[in-house]
């Protein structure tokens, strides 16, 4: 690694300073778009006590759903966690604690955290079991609840096509949280599918600048389905 | 007789209206796509970052990396684009959707809407859901006006943990099509067939019936 | 215009319900990415008294410095506006106001306003002028100010490619504050130097998704260069 | 003797290690971008939204679209991005440009900065300035050590109104490189053939100097 080159050679590197105990904001959405290789390199270093933010907790044999299975995981902070069965079993074995977080409103926390504002105020949650011991307030005539940003000591994100430098393109829907958790972690680690030399981007159609990336790798991904919906004959006249 | 899943779905489209972009929740609302006006063209929202969501993809069109809220595999119309969840939600957030159509577990006389978690059942978390009834204008609620046994799912106030405060205006179940305001149900129209002493009895929170109550047209 | 299509034929109708005192939220950087052609209806127009928030103001004869012109501006909201020498003489003369804004903090408001988000906390500006009305909190050991966001009546931008739904690409730096002034906008109307069907842009490389434009109009662009900068001979080697 | 403009950039080019993202000021700031060390890659960021920024283009390659923030026209580096002015200000704010430069008219011990304003005449704005100097956690002001007059830039208390508060630890001037920390100036190096009396008569605020104060290597 030298100059604006993030690329590192090899899963241990990539991962390099993760300690138990550490918060790390992983991007993705359900199985789409998530760092599934350095997910992986993570139960491989049996990690413990750590505080994810994600979306979702995977599924229970994929994504961040192994960690579950080999209880590395202290916290969650998600917004829906309902495909994941270990996930109630530890809740309710008081293993595991989670903090559900609507959707926008990690979206939001997440992208504060990278940019330096510390809270926002959303209408998100006011007078619901989310705005319990936080601050509320009325601009206009409308309620709104404090939230705070969050970051990580960590943030793994999926990329499809990234240049050495880690100016990143995501495919389709696997961008979903990938922008945001870039930019919030102390230490960025970027997997993406295809590593290509700077300047074979467009500059003005890049999603993650790479001045927000630390790390890069490359990684095949299996990207299994959750849903596999078609559809049916009748309807595809 | 009370409206089946579809035909819920079938009356909430007649609220689209032409070039309106449309957030669709799970379950019912997912139907409410097969019945938009054939001349009218619409653009629907997922929240995990897609506008423009196509029907569901033939067997070798299935992409991994295209999915909706629900994860499933879709496909893209003409038109559409992919952003960011933060980017979605600013959307949501910022009231740029025109309708979204959602479902609950309970909704009552001041607008309240409990949809995300029955306590002591599984914790599966709100998802997108407390976004979309906080951020949108225009909202209408699919379910069932009543449960197994017959209790009110219409309420004077929710008793399961909130989505959403004073948000909720109108709501279509699959007895009565209905408006919220200034702490009260008002009865707009009936599922064909059904009488209205069986929506008020099945009807906990305070409901105004005013005049003759039309028979949805389907 | 019909269903998603967002084309109108003439600037008339592109500018149709502006009125006198409203709030215009505009794009572009200096003269880089500026609604040239909608700046220049509004002086066909004559509206007055009219608020107008973009990160500059123009030149004296080009871009929003038409409107100071003509009068027709009673307050600016902007972070520079140090190339306009009539600006300067109308604010000594008690014509204009101006709230002068720090440029991220500009750029947030905007967004906030199109996001929902009704305020959001800061450190630009802790302890300067600009921080006076305002709340300021600490949160960790730093101490921020509480800022809050912005909404125009119109917003007005320039784009290079758009498609008849409003999705839009903007071309090098003439980005800027588009992609936020375009989100703040009641009624947000675009210019396009070219307009294209729907699906002729990849869906992953929309920086305006077509939900925030109302309005679409094809606008051939001068593109005046402020400050015309070229390598010497000796260094182009 | 006092360090020319192009000194003062050089000096300052110093501070600059391999793989550095750094936003350059107008006037000498930009200079730097001339001194950066060739076995050294770094990324130049321009807050109007782009990273990567090149030197001036040739005549026949000027393109109105792609300038600076100083308004001029500029070019792009392989590897360059370009991206909203939210985008480059989150990066500022949130701290991820490795080095700041930026000029100042006042400075004082107490790390606070007034470099956008002066009372009387033209008001100008502050553009990204304050920005800056909240965001970054690294931020070197050049300046001159004192006006025409002989009267100090470096005070007790910034007379002119402020544009960050605390936030300034490092500024090379014509005559000096200093640290400011705990209230106090520190003098860690003089221009080449700049007495340490000279500096301390041009410095109104409190100085430290400690020890043998070396001359700057350029």
């Amino acid at each position: 690694m030298s100059g604006l080159n993030k690329l590192v050679s090899n899963y241990d590197e990539a991962l390099q300073g993760l300690e138990d105990g550490m918060t790390i904001i992983a991007g993705g959405f359900g199985l789409c778009g998530i760092p599934e290789n350095l997910i992986a390199q993570i139960q491989k270093m049996g990690t413990k006590d750590l505080t994810i933010v994600s979306n979702n907790a995977g599924v229970d044999e994929f994504g961040l759903g192994l960690l579950l299975q080999s209880q590395q995981v202290k916290k969650m902070i998600a917004s829906y966690v309902g495909e994941n069965k270990l996930f109630e079993k530890q809740l309710l074995d008081g293993i595991l604690e989670v903090e559900l977080t609507p959707q926008g409103t990690l979206a939001e926390k997440m992208r504060s955290g990278g940019a330096g504002i510390p809270a926002f105020y959303t209408a998100t949650g006011y007078g619901t079991d989310v705005a319990t011991g936080k601050e509320s307030r009325k601009f206009g005539d409308k309620d709104y609840i404090l939230e705070e940003a969050i970051k990580g000591d960590f943030a793994l994100v999926k990329a499809w096509k990234a240049d050495l430098h880690g100016n990143a393109i995501y495919r389709m829907t696997a961008q979903n949280f990938n922008p945001m958790a870039a930019t919030a972690g102390k230490i960025t680690v970027m997997e993406a599918e295809y590593i290509v030399e700077p300047g074979e981007l467009d500059p003005a159609q890049i999603h993650t600048p790479g001045i927000y990336v630390n790390r890069l790798i490359q990684g095949d991904s299996e990207k299994r389905i959750e849903q596999r919906t078609i559809r049916q004959d009748s309807e595809a006249s | 007789m009370a409206l089946s899943r579809e035909q819920i779905a079938q009356r909430v489209a007649r609220e689209i209206q032409d070039g309106f972009y449309v957030n669709l929740g799970i379950g019912i609302p997912t139907l409410v796509s097969n019945y938009v006006p054939e001349d009218m063209e619409v653009s629907l929202h997922s929240e995990n970052g897609l506008l423009g969501m196509g029907p569901f993809p033939a067997a070798d069109e299935i992409d991994a990396d295209l999915i909706n809220a629900g994860k499933q595999t879709v496909t893209l119309n003409k038109g559409a684009s992919i952003f960011s969840s933060a980017e979605s939600f600013a959307m949501i957030r910022g009231g740029h959707v025109d309708l979204t159509v959602l479902g609950a577990f309970e909704l009552d006389v001041l607008g309240n809407i409990a949809s995300y978690m029955i306590p002591g059942k599984l914790i599966k978390g709100m998802g997108g859901a407390m976004d979309l009834v906080a951020g949108a204008d225009n909202i209408i609620v699919t379910m069932m006006h009543a449960d197994r046994h017959g209790n009110s799912k219409l309420l004077n106030k929710c008793t399961l943990p909130l989505t959403g405060v004073g948000c909720i205006k109108k709501v279509v179940t699959d007895l009565a099509y209905m408006k919220i305001s200034e702490g009260k149900f008002y009865l707009i129209e009936r599922a064909p067939g059904t009488s209205v002493d069986e929506i008020i009895s099945k009807t906990e929170g305070e409901l105004v019936v005013s005049g003759n109550i039309p028979e949805m047209a389907l």
